[in-house]
Parts: C-alpha cells; structure tokens; sequence
C-alpha cells in the first residue's frame, strides 16, 4: 500500500526521484544497454551501462529472493554456478585450466560451458560465479582493452585490466552480482595473473583457484608446483588439477579446458574429456603420465593385504 | 579447525588427527590425542561436537572392550564398524544424538587386511583406501587421489601423510598446529613421530 | 552391549522425529512424500452409489504413476476413494477396513457404512490433520445406499454427490448440472465417468484412466479403467540399442537352480554384493 | 491445511511479480537446419490457462526464438526482440545474422539483471555460414551456442535422452564404425516428437499442443522429406534462401 | 531316592545335586542319536530319526523342506548347523531362540555370529532355567557344527544345565556311551570331510539300534567352506541324497529304481 | 537442498520379457563432495528380488539391515522364501510405520514372483518415503535424478526386452540420467534376474 500511495504522492522527495529515475532508465533500456549492436553506437561515450531495477525498497534483497543464490533452491530464477577454474605463472608463462559444467541446483544445466573468456589475443579471463555476469563484464573489458589500444597505441597491461574490472564491479557491489575471475596475460612485465571477485578484490600472485572445487585443484596444484616447470610439466599439472576437482566436486566436470599464454599471446592446448581423463588420461600428449589419472586405474592389482608368506602360498 | 586423516598401506592403517581442543576462539589445549585405541588393532580417531567426541569415543572403547572381555578376541574391525555406525545411528534418534565424525582403522588378523572406514555423524559409513574428515578433507582427498598407493611401504605412507599435512597447513585459514600419527599393523597399536 | 531394538509396539514409530527434527535444525529440508492430486466422486443413483476416480499419482510436477488405483476395499458392499497423501489413503483405509471384517464378525451382522464412516472420522481427528487422507466413502447396507466424505481433520459430509481432491471443482460442475434424483445405473455412470474426465482434462493433477465401481444392494461391480482415454501414442521409432553399445568393466554371473534348490538362511556375508 | 498455517506464523509480504507458466522447448541443430520445438500448454498451478499459447516464434527466416517460464515477460520479451530486429532491418535493409540476435538478447537480458526477466530463451536458426546452430540463455544472458538444448518445466527430463540420442553420449559405437556427426532431419524430427510424448507421459505441465519450427538452409537437402509430412505450413517471409516451416502435432490434453 | 529333592529344579539335594537337570539328561539319554565330529576342512553332523509310525504324514519332509526335514538338524544360521537330542518341542523353541540369536548378532554386528557365542547365547538361557522357580529346564542337547573366521571350524555341545564343551567329535542321545568309544578309537586329528562323513555313518550304523541304514531313519548335514568365495556352506542332505551317499559308502541295500540326486 | 540430495544416489528397476532389472549408481557423496564411488546401494533379498535403497546414508544401512532381519526372520518363521509381493508390503509398513518421521529412503524393487504354474513371472515396485507403494507395468524410478531418469526411461523403454537388451536400455538410461545429475554417478552397476541367472554388471560410467 505504501510504495502505491508513495507513486501518485507528488510531495514525496523520495518517490519523485525514484520516478525520474525510472523515466531514464526506461530510455536507458535500449540506448546505454544497447552497445552491443549496432543501434545503440555512439553511447559508448556514456560510461558503463545502466540497468533497470525493480521498483522496490531494497533492490537487491528482491534479487537474492527471486534468484537462485545457492541458499535457497526453491527460488525460481536458477542462475548456473559451480566451476573450477585455475591458473598459475611458471617459467614458461602462464597456464590457465578450467572445467566446463554449469550446474542449476543439483540439475547439470551445460557440460560444454566456455569457461575461459578471450578477452583479446593476449588476454583471458576465467569464469566462476553467475556464468552471464562474467560472460558480460569480461567481454565489456575486452571492448574497453581495445580502445585502450586504440588510444594509447600500446597494449593495456594485465594490471591495469584487471584494475578497470574490478573498479567495474566494485561500483556494483552489494546489488547481488557474483563474479571471481583471473586476468591471466602477458605484458611488458612479463606474465601475469590477477584475482578479481565482485567484492572489489583484485590480488597479483603467482598461483590461483577459483570456484566450488578450487580446494581439490589446490591440493594436486600446490604440490606439483615449481616455478622452472616445463611447458609440458605445467600442462599436464593444470590437467592434473582441473581432473581432480571435476572428480571430487559434484559442481565441476565434464570436460577440461586448458590454455598457455605465452609471450606473443595465448594458445589455446586442448579440451579433455574428465572422464577419459579418468580412464585413459590425455592420450597422446606431452607430459602424459601414459595412463588414466583415475585412483583406481592407478593402483589396479595392488593391494593393502600382507598375509603371511605360508598362507599366501596356501 | 580439527583435521584428521587415515591412509591404508601394505598392511597398515595410518591416522593422523590434530591436537588441539579449541573453544570459541581459544586453544585450550594443544597435546589432545584424539585417536582412541579400541582394541590391539583397532584404532578410532574422532572429531566434532566438544562434549559429544569423547563421551561417544568412551562408551564405544568401553564396549569394545567388554566384548572382549566376554569372548577373548576381539570384534573384526568390520563388525566393530558395523556396531559404532549402527550406535550413531540410534543416538541421532534419541534427544541428544551424538555429533561426532568417525575414522575407523583396523587390521583384520584373520584376513591380514587393512581396514578403513568413513563414518559421518549421521551414521553414514563406507570403506574406503584414504579419508579425512573436517575441512581438511578438501584440500587432502585430490591429494590423495594422485599420490595414494595402497600397497606403499610405511615409510612411503608417511611420505603422503606428510604431503596431506603440509597442505592443509599452507590452504586453511586456521590451521591446526601439531598432529598425533598412529599406526595399526599385525604387530597391533603404536605411536609414531612423524 | 545394547541391543538393537527390533521389535516395535504396533502403531507409528516416532523414532525418527528427534533425529529429523535436528536435521530440520540444520537447515535441511524434509522432503514431501507421493500425494495423489486426483479427482475423486461419487453419486447416489436409483439403485445405489456409483464412486469415480482417476488413476494419476503425482511427486510434485511430476507423474509418479500413471495407473493407480484410488478406490480402496473397506468390505464387500462398502468402497472407499482416497485423495491427498497417497501412503495416507492407503494405509487409512486398510487399517478400516480390517477392523470393519473384524466387527463384523464380532457382531454377526454386516457392518453399515456410518460405522466406517464413524471410524475413520474417529483415525483422522486423532491425527488432527497429519494424517492426510481425504475420502469418499461409499456404500450400501441395510439402511440403504449411504454417501460420505471425510476430511483430513475428521470432519464428514453426507451428500447425495460429492467431488474431492484437486480436480474436486470441474468434477462438481458436471454434477451440478448433471446430477438428477433417481438416476438409472447407465445415466449415472455416464455422469460419473463425464465427472472424472472433467477432473482429468482440466486439472493437472488428475489423469490418465477412469476408475468406477457400482455398488447395489446385492451387486458391487468394480470397473478397474472403465475408460482410457490417454493411451499413449505409438512412438515414432524404436529405441533398442545394438547390444555391446554400454561399455562395462566387470560381469559376474550366479546361476539359479530353477528345478530344486536347497534354501540357505539368508547369512551377513551371503547378502554382500559382489 | 494451508490455511491453519497461515494463522500460526506470519507471512512477509514481499513484491513478487512472477509466475511460472509451465511448459517445455527444445532446439536441435543439425548439418543445414535446425528444430525449434515447444508444447503449446499454458497452466498456472494446478490450472490450465490455456491449450494454446505459442512458446516458439519466428524472428526472421534465418531465426526463431522459443521462450519459457514467465509467458508475460516471455511474451514481452519477444516482442522487444522483434522491435530491436525491426530497427536493424530499417538500419541495415537486410535481417540481423542469428550470432547478432544471439548478443542481442545476451545484453537484452543483462540490461534487467537486477529485476530479470524470468524467461529460458532457445534461439534456433541457420548462421550465415549456412550451418544448422542453436543458442541457450540464463534469465540473466549467459549463452552459449550448442547442437541441442530443452528448457523449460521438462528440461531434465528431456535433455539426457537428447544427450543420448543426439549426441550419443554413453553409447560406444560398434567396432569400425562412428556415429554421425549431424543427424539428418528425418532422425530428429521423430525425436523431437517423442520426447514431447515422453515429457507429456510424465510432467504434469506439458501437454495440449506441439509446434515445431524447421529452419532450413538454402538448398538444404531436407526440404523434400519435409513437404510430405503430415500437418506441414510454411511461414518463410522472405526470398534470401533459408526457409521456415511449422509442423503441428497433438499432445495429450490430460 | 531323591526325598523330594528333585521336585523344584532350584533346590538342591544334600548331596549337592540338582536332580531336575540329571532327569532330564537321562531323558535325552533316550532321544535319537546326534553324532558330530569336526575334520580339518569342516564339521560333519549325523543324527537319528524315531521313526514313529507308518501313518505319520511325511510329505512335507520329502523334499527336505526348509533346512532340513526339520525333526533332529537345523540350519541354525548360514554359518552354524544345530544338531538336536530330546524333546522335540522344547527342541523347536531353543533352535528359533538360537536362529532369533544369530539375526539379532548379525543385525548389530554385520557378520555372521561366531560359533561360542550362538553356544553361549543358548547356554545363558538353558542356564536360567535351572536356577528360577518354576520353571523347567529344556530337555534338549545340542550339538553345533559351525564355523567362524576367529577359531574357524568348530563342534560345541551344550546340555540342559547351560554347560558347553568344545569337541572334536561327539555323540549324544541314546548309545553316546557305544559312539563316543568307537570315535575314541577311530579319530584321527588331521582328519577330511570326505573321511569323517565314512566315519560318521560307520558310527551310526553301529550304534543304532535299526540294522538298514536308511534316509527315514537318517538325517545328516556337513559344514565346509566354499572354495571360491571362501564363506561356509552349510549343506543339509535331502533324503534321496543320503539314501545316496549311504549306497556310495556301501551301508545300504538299496532297490535299483533310487532317484540318484546326490550331489 | 534437500535431504536426499545430502548423499545422492539413484536407483531404477524395468521389466523385460522373462527378466527384470535394477540399477543405480555408485556415488556416496557428503554433499558436494564425493566420497566413496564404491557404495552399494541395491541389496540382494533372495535368490530372485533384489532392493535398491536410494536416499540419505544412514538410512540406507539402517534399512538394509532391518530389511535383511525382517526377512531372515520371514523366513525362519514361513519356512520358505518371501515372494516379491510380500517383501513388498512389508517395505512398504516398515516405512509407513515411521510416517511421523521417516526414513529418507525410496525403495526399488525387482524380483520374479512365482506362478501358480511353477514359472516365474517379472516383478517390480517402488515406495515413496513413507510406503506408498507404485506396482508399475514398465519401469520403477527413484533418488536424485529420478526426474531425469524418468524422462530417459519413458523414451527407450519398449515392452518385451530379452535380458541383454534389457540391460543396454537400463544402463543406458541410468548413465545419461546420472550424467544429469551432479548428486549421482561415479560408476554403476546393473543387476539383471532372469528365472535361472543374476547377471551383474559394472558400468564404465563417467567419473565426474
């Protein structure tokens, strides 16, 4: 009854913002919102675009009630989550590995989701958190890279990406978005990785996971890892980790998709099946140990059982 | 946090198990065992609610030990797990259930096999090559996948056990300090120094 | 050691409340058990009752079965329709229909449908509602043709046609316009099938098939799926797969002796799977 | 009884502007068309709405769009999309390539991520390149582009017989052989009709009605195959090559 | 004699001696005979049936029906075969006790209950019988032949005062005295199964009172372990198979028109 | 999340001509995390009727066991073999015995029941959590991607299978259902009952 009497009383201060507010984001819908196609141009110079939000007290309690926040499944509005992703810096450059599954509840929504976002040539950004957050804000950075470029005729470095991400979604901050990605690229620094998450946090380090099965890539990761790895050593050792967090975790799997950023930009190495993974291992490849990862392909005929040399023979 | 972990070996359980009694956010006590031995091969390492662990450790090692008291040998390890799952499972039924997480290793003299079972606090058991129980169990069983071998000598075991240990200790905020290690093989119980 | 308690007195076991409840407490959710969303009716015609119900049982949106049966046995001349909880219905109306053969037999007579009636309104206030069974009770005895419905609180109705269960309304609407005193057996059952399709076609929790039972002073005819109408369609292919398309890792084959076998007491070991 | 219940704890009013409206759509694209397919049901709760409320629409000839959930916002949604469409074709004089549409809707959708459109969008059409493609949305605008995808109250229902038919996961091929990369229109149709049969068997919310949008490719080989069928219209609009046909089918109404 | 001593079976005589227990021994002194004797790779159990009279309905025995005919051997547990001497009636209620037993160990304890313990079990009751007011001691002994992964194969025998004894062969019921001398003399430590079932029905073809040995008059089961899964597999022959086995072993004259069933 | 999403698990019975069979996954998980993908969840009751016990861990033992005296004790007392049907009652008043607070299990069984005639005839049922029990014709579904696995099942199944393609269709089903699902999977096994043979198999299902 109150935001009804708040919308027709023209002395409420509160209520004439919010309508003016309205009014322009109603236009904003398909002018700032729009750059993606071509009738929207000319509104890059606006800034980030604007959104529409519900005309409600408290916008993002409305959100966190209608929109699946892994709390609550009952809410209506599933939004895909559970991932693994990782990247670490080594000699040899950067690797970055992710898995590929979106999952709505306990229902798995996408095996074949694209979890690494090539930003540009040089630049990747993974994916953790609301798939559609990550897809739209990474590729909004990737537009603003190349005018970066444009502009300054030198490549934007990693750090000051990541920066204009973060600063992106901190403004954002407490509204429900959820992101946590790695900037991975290489600039005049040389190769580089940055942690940023919806909260504002932006971390430089040498070695990250991100997502539900972040925990068991940590414990393949941290105890493979060096700095001189070889190229074929730090694949294998991604592979490694994204297997074993699609193996554990119930939120991440089905394939793995692994990429190497090195000097003159990324490449992208291979998808991997995880359960061929498991079975077979990666096949043909360097640094494969040459059978499946799975524990019990690894351990077959062998036994924790010492009977006695007599009965043994009995 | 508490953390405790077991790996079977040729012919052996290890466990290991943190050492420290926390209350709110207060280490009481750093040198707590809490892997009870419940018969000469029977170990049992538990964590959870305080209160509830060693009340359930107890009344289970006290009736271990009266059915073998009464019969002479021991339960198997399997039946002994069949029993301490099934006595969880009760309690939950009961007013006051029992919050416990259960490790149970044991050497089957009858068998020569190494035994290993995951028991939760809602009576949910399984047999299984490693486990862990807390929030350990994150970083340690991937761990465990790639390095595990159920047939690793004692001085491999600990090698993994090592390995599990020190990355919990490098990922988990708060990390516990110090871990008691016992093992059960055919000779019976022991503490080891790792 | 303790003992395993095995044996229970008869009745619920609450055994499990404490234990559910502090799950609850932890912030997990029971999940719901199968309820029958069904269309159930039943009519007074010149010569008795006619009951009717559909054949869908429903775990949320999804069908758990789709040919069910909703009209339970209470004795030779008495039925009884079940909506609501499906475990409920079954169970209610087994348990009443037990202690009806029983009291017939210890009073001699045929046991009337008020003293079912009676009965089950009696089970269900005692649950206060947790037991969720709503019926439609039906049958003939020596005062004549009797018609109930019971609620999951343990109120009751008499009516010369009643509906229950989600479909309740479209069934009731064809009553209302249909349903005439003293009806000739074919009219009503007509009426009632028209009822249930009603209940089937309009209401997504009632299905499939129609169930109906004439019960007469000396007759009870039951007409298990009188009507299909929701045969499902031929599909558009066949779906056999070429044998060796699954791949598996391991096969143990256990004989059976089919002729004559020699039966072991079923042993701990012996139920391993392995 | 709801209604006890309501008297013992209270309830807090919030603003809830959805709905679910049931119902179930899949796309599946193959070498030079693809099939966009939804039931035609409508229910709120235990209620029938209607028998017929279209889920799947054509966009252009190159495009079609199938919508699920909220019909209101789905409905709403669409018709924005045809009016975005309409501008680009004044812009342009030509219709938007689907992996515009696809981006289009992705930034449709994000624009209300704080007051989203409860709306699972399948967008099924042929590329520029004249390959069969079919793009799937979240309510915020993550997609991607797959080779078959069901949304909707049946999804997990119909999807893993689509993994398996489709795309043959789980089944091992026999010795010297491969399974097809495309199945041919011939194989997919029959399949998209029995997982509607199959969803309508077991989900209470599908049923009624069954359209099924065909997009072909220029010159694609599928066209003669497709006129003999039984129910058959073309809806093509335009004379660029690709062609758009609706086949319609029963469902069971119960 | 007794001086009324032996009216309660809780009193005792000044002689020391509850006679209510001594009463019923002599009274399974007169049972049919149980016979059991343990080898290396398992425990064979034979027993003899008092045949009571031609007009006994016999049909439901024929076929073995469930673990056994169901008159002197029982499948007590997967793992353990009970061989009964006295009252029938009491016989029936210790072997549903012992049955009772043996699920309720193996519902708390997921294995098979060891062979003492289902002994045990049957004593602490037997023995308390013997020692409240009234109540009268059960008028059975019981010979068990079972096995268990802690003392592997094992023959127990308990009596009506609530003793058991472990043995490596036994007899009880009518002529024990005859049997146990014959298996004294015959007895051989590292003894097979294949040997002990000749054994066995040697010793009972002397012993009982019948000359013709035949499947009316015998019952007879044998414990041994299955080689492949390694579990105890409690066989309890069916009349045509020891009609069969008594032929292969040369104890019995046999009509030509036999159904060879054996194993 | 539900409570029977707590450990995960499915478990599907079909008939065939002459046959039946059940399957299930071999997933235990403590929520998200998996941790055993050897747990047996289908439990042989006689020769010829097997159950499958979806739902939360503990209950699974709990109820195997109580099944497992339950019938023993049948048996001791019959003196012969529970029939399908009978194990099937008596599932479903074990369960509805607990109706004020249930096990958090959905039963699945499959046996062949004898005839009259001697034969042996498919059989096969399922129970929600509180005993309500679903005598159906073709297939029986039950655990966490039970909505999965009946939208598989009612697309290939096909009255009159002989065994072997009984079991393609099964396991077919029950991996693409399970692929679905992140709460089941880890491997499966498949267990066919003819009148004369069990056939069990385990599935090279996906690992993740």
């Amino acid at each position: 009854m109150n935001t009804f009497l708040e919308r027709y009383s023209s002395t409420n201060a509160v209520s004439q913002l919010k309508r003016a507010q309205r009014l322009a984001e109603e236009e904003d819908e398909f002018t700032d919102s729009a750059w993606g196609s071509q009738a929207g141009y000319g509104q890059l110079m606006n800034g980030p675009p604007s959104f529409t939000v519900p005309n409600v007290p408290d916008p993002s309690s409305f959100l966190r009630l209608h929109t699946d926040d892994h709390a609550d499944p009952n809410c209506r509005i599933k939004i895909q989550h559970g991932t693994t992703t990782l990247a670490f810096r080594f000699q040899g450059g950067v690797i970055v590995a992710v898995d590929s599954r979106a999952t709505a509840g306990s229902y798995i929504a996408s095996g074949t989701v694209k979890k690494v976002i090539e930003i540009n040539p040089y630049l990747l950004g993974t994916m953790a958190g609301g798939a559609a957050d990550c897809q739209y804000w990474e590729t909004y950075l990737g537009m603003h890279c190349r005018l970066h470029e444009l502009r300054n005729r030198e490549r934007i470095s990693v750090s000051a990406a990541s920066k204009y991400l973060s600063n992106l979604v901190y403004s954002y901050k407490g509204m429900g978005l959820s992101m946590g990605t790695m900037i991975c690229g290489w600039d005049k620094t040389g190769p580089a990785i940055f942690y940023v998450d919806s909260d504002g946090t932006r971390l430089k380090g040498d070695l990250f996971s991100v997502g539900s099965g972040s925990t068991f890539a940590y414990g393949v990761l941290d105890q493979g890892y060096r700095w001189d790895l070889t190229d074929a050593e730090a694949q294998e050792l991604g592979r490694r980790s994204i297997y074993a967090a699609g193996h554990r975790d119930a939120f991440s799997g089905n394939t793995c998709n692994l990429y190497h950023v090195k000097e003159n930009g990324w490449e992208f190495i291979a998808n991997y099946d995880i359960s061929k993974l498991h079975y077979d291992g990666p096949g043909d490849v360097a640094g494969s140990p040459g059978h499946g990862y799975g524990y019990g392909i690894r351990v077959q005929g062998r036994s924790s059982a010492n009977p006695p040399e007599a009965t043994a023979a009995a | 946090m508490e953390t405790s972990f077991a790996i079977t070996g040729k012919g052996y359980v290890l466990m290991a198990a943190d050492t420290t009694a926390a209350r709110s956010i207060v280490k009481m006590k750093t040198d707590e065992d809490k892997i009870k031995t419940l018969s000469p091969h029977l170990l049992m390492a538990y964590s959870g609610e305080p209160g509830d662990t060693v009340q359930f450790a107890e009344y289970v090692e006290r009736n271990i030990r009266l059915y073998q008291i009464r019969n002479v040998y021991a339960l198997r390890p399997a039946a002994a797990a069949s029993w301490i799952r099934r006595s969880l499972a009760e309690s939950l039924r009961s007013r006051k259930p029992y919050s416990v997480n259960l490790l149970l290793g044991g050497y089957d003299t009858s068998s020569y096999n190494p035994q290993l079972f995951w028991i939760d606090y809602l009576g949910t058991m399984t047999e299984v090559p490693f486990a862990a129980h807390g929030y350990g169990a994150y970083f340690a069983l991937s761990l465990l996948d790639r390095y595990h071998d159920p047939s690793a000598s004692l001085e491999e075991g600990l090698d993994t056990l090592r390995r599990c240990i020190d990355e919990v200790s490098k990922r988990l905020v708060v990390t516990p300090g110090k871990y008691k290690v016992k093992i059960v093989d055919k000779d019976g119980v022991r503490e080891i120094e790792l | 050691m303790a003992t395993a308690p095995v044996h229970q007195p008869s009745g619920f076991s609450f055994e499990n409340k404490l234990r559910n409840d502090f799950l609850v407490e932890k912030g997990i959710p029971l999940p719901k058990a199968t309820s029958t969303g069904t269309t159930i009716v039943g009519c007074l015609f010149k010569d008795g009752i006619i009951l009717g119900a559909d054949t869908r049982a429903t775990e949320g949106p999804i069908v758990a079965d789709k040919n069910c049966e909703k009209i339970h046995y209470i004795t030779e001349s008495i039925r009884c329709c079940g909506a609501g909880t499906a475990a409920d219905t079954e169970f209610t109306t087994a348990l009443i229909s037990s202690n009806m053969e029983l009291h017939g037999l210890e009073t001699g007579r045929k046991p009337r449908v008020v003293t079912a009636m009676t009965m089950l309104k009696q089970y269900l206030y005692r649950y206060q509602g947790h037991v969720g069974a709503a019926l439609v009770l039906g049958g003939v005895d020596a005062t004549g043709p009797q018609l109930f419905t019971i609620h999951p609180h343990g109120s009751t109705d008499k009516l010369p046609y009643v509906t229950m269960g989600s479909g309740s309304l479209a069934a009731m609407a064809v009553f209302e316009s249909g349903w005439k005193a003293n009806m000739e057996r074919e009219d009503a059952l007509n009426l009632v099938k028209a009822a249930i399709a009603a209940g089937i076609f309009n209401d997504l929790g009632s299905g499939s098939n129609i169930d109906a039972c004439i019960i007469t002073a000396n007759h009870t005819e039951m007409l298990r799926n009188v009507e299909m109408p929701n045969q499902r369609v031929q599909k558009e292919r066949d779906y056999k797969f070429r044998r060796g398309t699954t791949a598996w890792k391991k096969e143990e084959v256990r004989k059976l002796v089919v002729d004559e076998q020699v039966t072991l007491l079923g042993g701990g070991d012996e139920m391993d799977v392995s | 009884m709801p209604g006890m219940v309501s008297m013992t704890q209270p309830i807090q009013q919030s603003f809830n502007p959805y709905t679910e409206n049931g119902g179930t759509i899949l796309a599946i694209a193959g070498a030079d068309f693809t099939v966009i397919a939804g039931d035609t049901r409508q229910s709120e709760g235990y209620s029938i709405q209607t028998r017929y409320a279209p889920k799947v629409f054509r966009l252009t000839d190159k495009a079609v769009l199938a919508v699920n959930g909220f019909a209101a916002d789905g409905n709403m949604f669409v018709k924005k999309v045809r009016q975005r469409l309409e501008w680009y074709r004044h812009a342009h004089a030509k219709d938007m390539p689907i992996r515009a549409i696809a981006r289009l809707i992705q930034t449709m959708l994000y624009a209300r991520r704080f007051f989203p459109y409860y709306v699972y969008n399948i967008l099924g059409g042929i590329e520029e390149d004249g390959t069969g493609a079919v793009y799937s949305f979240d309510p915020v605008g993550s997609y991607e582009r797959e080779a078959c995808r069901a949304a909707g109250a049946a999804q997990s229902l119909v999807q893993p017989f689509l993994d398996n038919q489709i795309y043959f996961k789980n089944q091992t091929p026999a010795a010297g052989t491969a399974f097809p990369k495309h199945l041919p229109l011939s194989t997919v149709l029959p399949l998209v009709i029995d997982s509607f049969t199959s969803a309508t068997e077991r989900h209470i919310e599908v049923g009624d009605g069954l359209e099924i949008y065909v997009v072909l490719a220029r010159n694609s080989t599928a066209l003669a195959g497709l006129q003999s069928l039984r129910g058959v219209q073309e809806v093509t609009g335009t004379n660029d090559g690709e062609r758009v046909f609706v086949i319609r089918r029963d469902l069971k109404k119960d | 004699m007794a001086r009324r001593y032996d009216s309660r079976t809780t009193i005792f005589s000044p002689e020391g001696r509850l006679y209510q227990i001594e009463y019923a021994m002599e009274a399974i002194s007169h049972a049919g005979t149980v016979l059991g004797v343990l080898a290396k790779d398992g425990v064979v159990l034979a027993a003899e049936k008092k045949v009571t009279g031609k007009l006994l309905d016999l049909s439901s025995a024929k076929d073995g029906g469930y673990g056994g005919s169901g008159e002197k051997i029982y499948l007590l547990n997967s793992n353990v075969i009970g061989g009964v001497a006295g009252l029938t009636a009491d016989a029936n209620s210790l072997v549903n006790y012992a049955r009772t037993a043996a699920q309720r160990h193996l519902l708390q304890y997921n294995e098979d209950i060891p062979v003492e313990l289902l002994a045990q079990r049957l004593c602490d009751m037997k023995q308390g019988y013997t020692q409240f007011g009234g109540l009268r001691p059960f008028g059975v002994s019981l010979l068990y032949a079972g096995y268990d992964p802690h003392y592997q194969f094992q023959l127990y025998h308990s009596d009506p005062s609530g003793n058991y004894s472990g043995w490596k062969a036994t007899c009880i019921g009518a002529n024990n005295g005859t049997a146990q001398s014959l298996l004294k003399q015959e007895y051989k430590d590292d003894i097979l199964v294949k040997d002990a079932i000749g054994l066995v029905l040697r010793t009972m073809s002397k012993t009982m009172d019948s000359t013709t040995l035949n499947s009316e008059k015998l019952e007879f089961a044998v414990l041994t372990l299955d080689p492949e899964t390694k579990r105890p597999n409690a066989k309890i022959y069916r009349p045509a198979e020891i009609d069969a086995l008594l032929l292969s072993e040369g104890l019995t004259k046999q009509d030509d028109d036999t159904e060879m069933k054996a194993t | 999340m539900s409570i029977m999403d707590h450990n995960g698990g499915s478990v599907i019975a079909m008939v065939g001509k002459d046959c039946v069979a059940i399957a299930s996954d071999l997933r235990l998980g403590d929520r998200a995390l998996s941790i055993s993908s050897n747990f047996q969840r289908i439990f042989p009751i006689t020769d010829r009727i097997y159950v499958g016990l979806p739902g939360l861990g503990t209950d699974v033992a709990t109820l195997r066991e109580r099944f497992r005296f339950r019938v023993n004790m049948y048996t001791i007392k019959e003196e012969r073999e529970i029939e399908p049907e009978t194990f099937a009652h008596l599932v479903s008043s074990t369960l509805y015995e607990h109706r004020f607070g249930p096990y958090f299990i959905e039963p699945v069984m499959a046996g062949m029941s004898k005839t009259p005639s001697g034969g042996y005839k498919p059989f096969i049922a399922a129970t929600d959590l509180i005993g309500c029990l679903n005598f159906a014709k073709d297939f029986v579904v039950a655990g966490t991607a039970s909505s999965k696995l009946y939208g598989v099942a009612e697309g290939l199944w096909e009255p009159d299978l002989e065994p072997e393609d009984l079991f393609e269709t099964i396991s077919q089903t029950l991996l693409n259902a399970a692929d679905r699902d992140a709460f089941s999977g880890w491997g499966a096994i498949v267990h066919i009952i003819t009148k004369d043979k069990i056939i069990t198999r385990t599935l090279k299902g996906r690992m993740d």
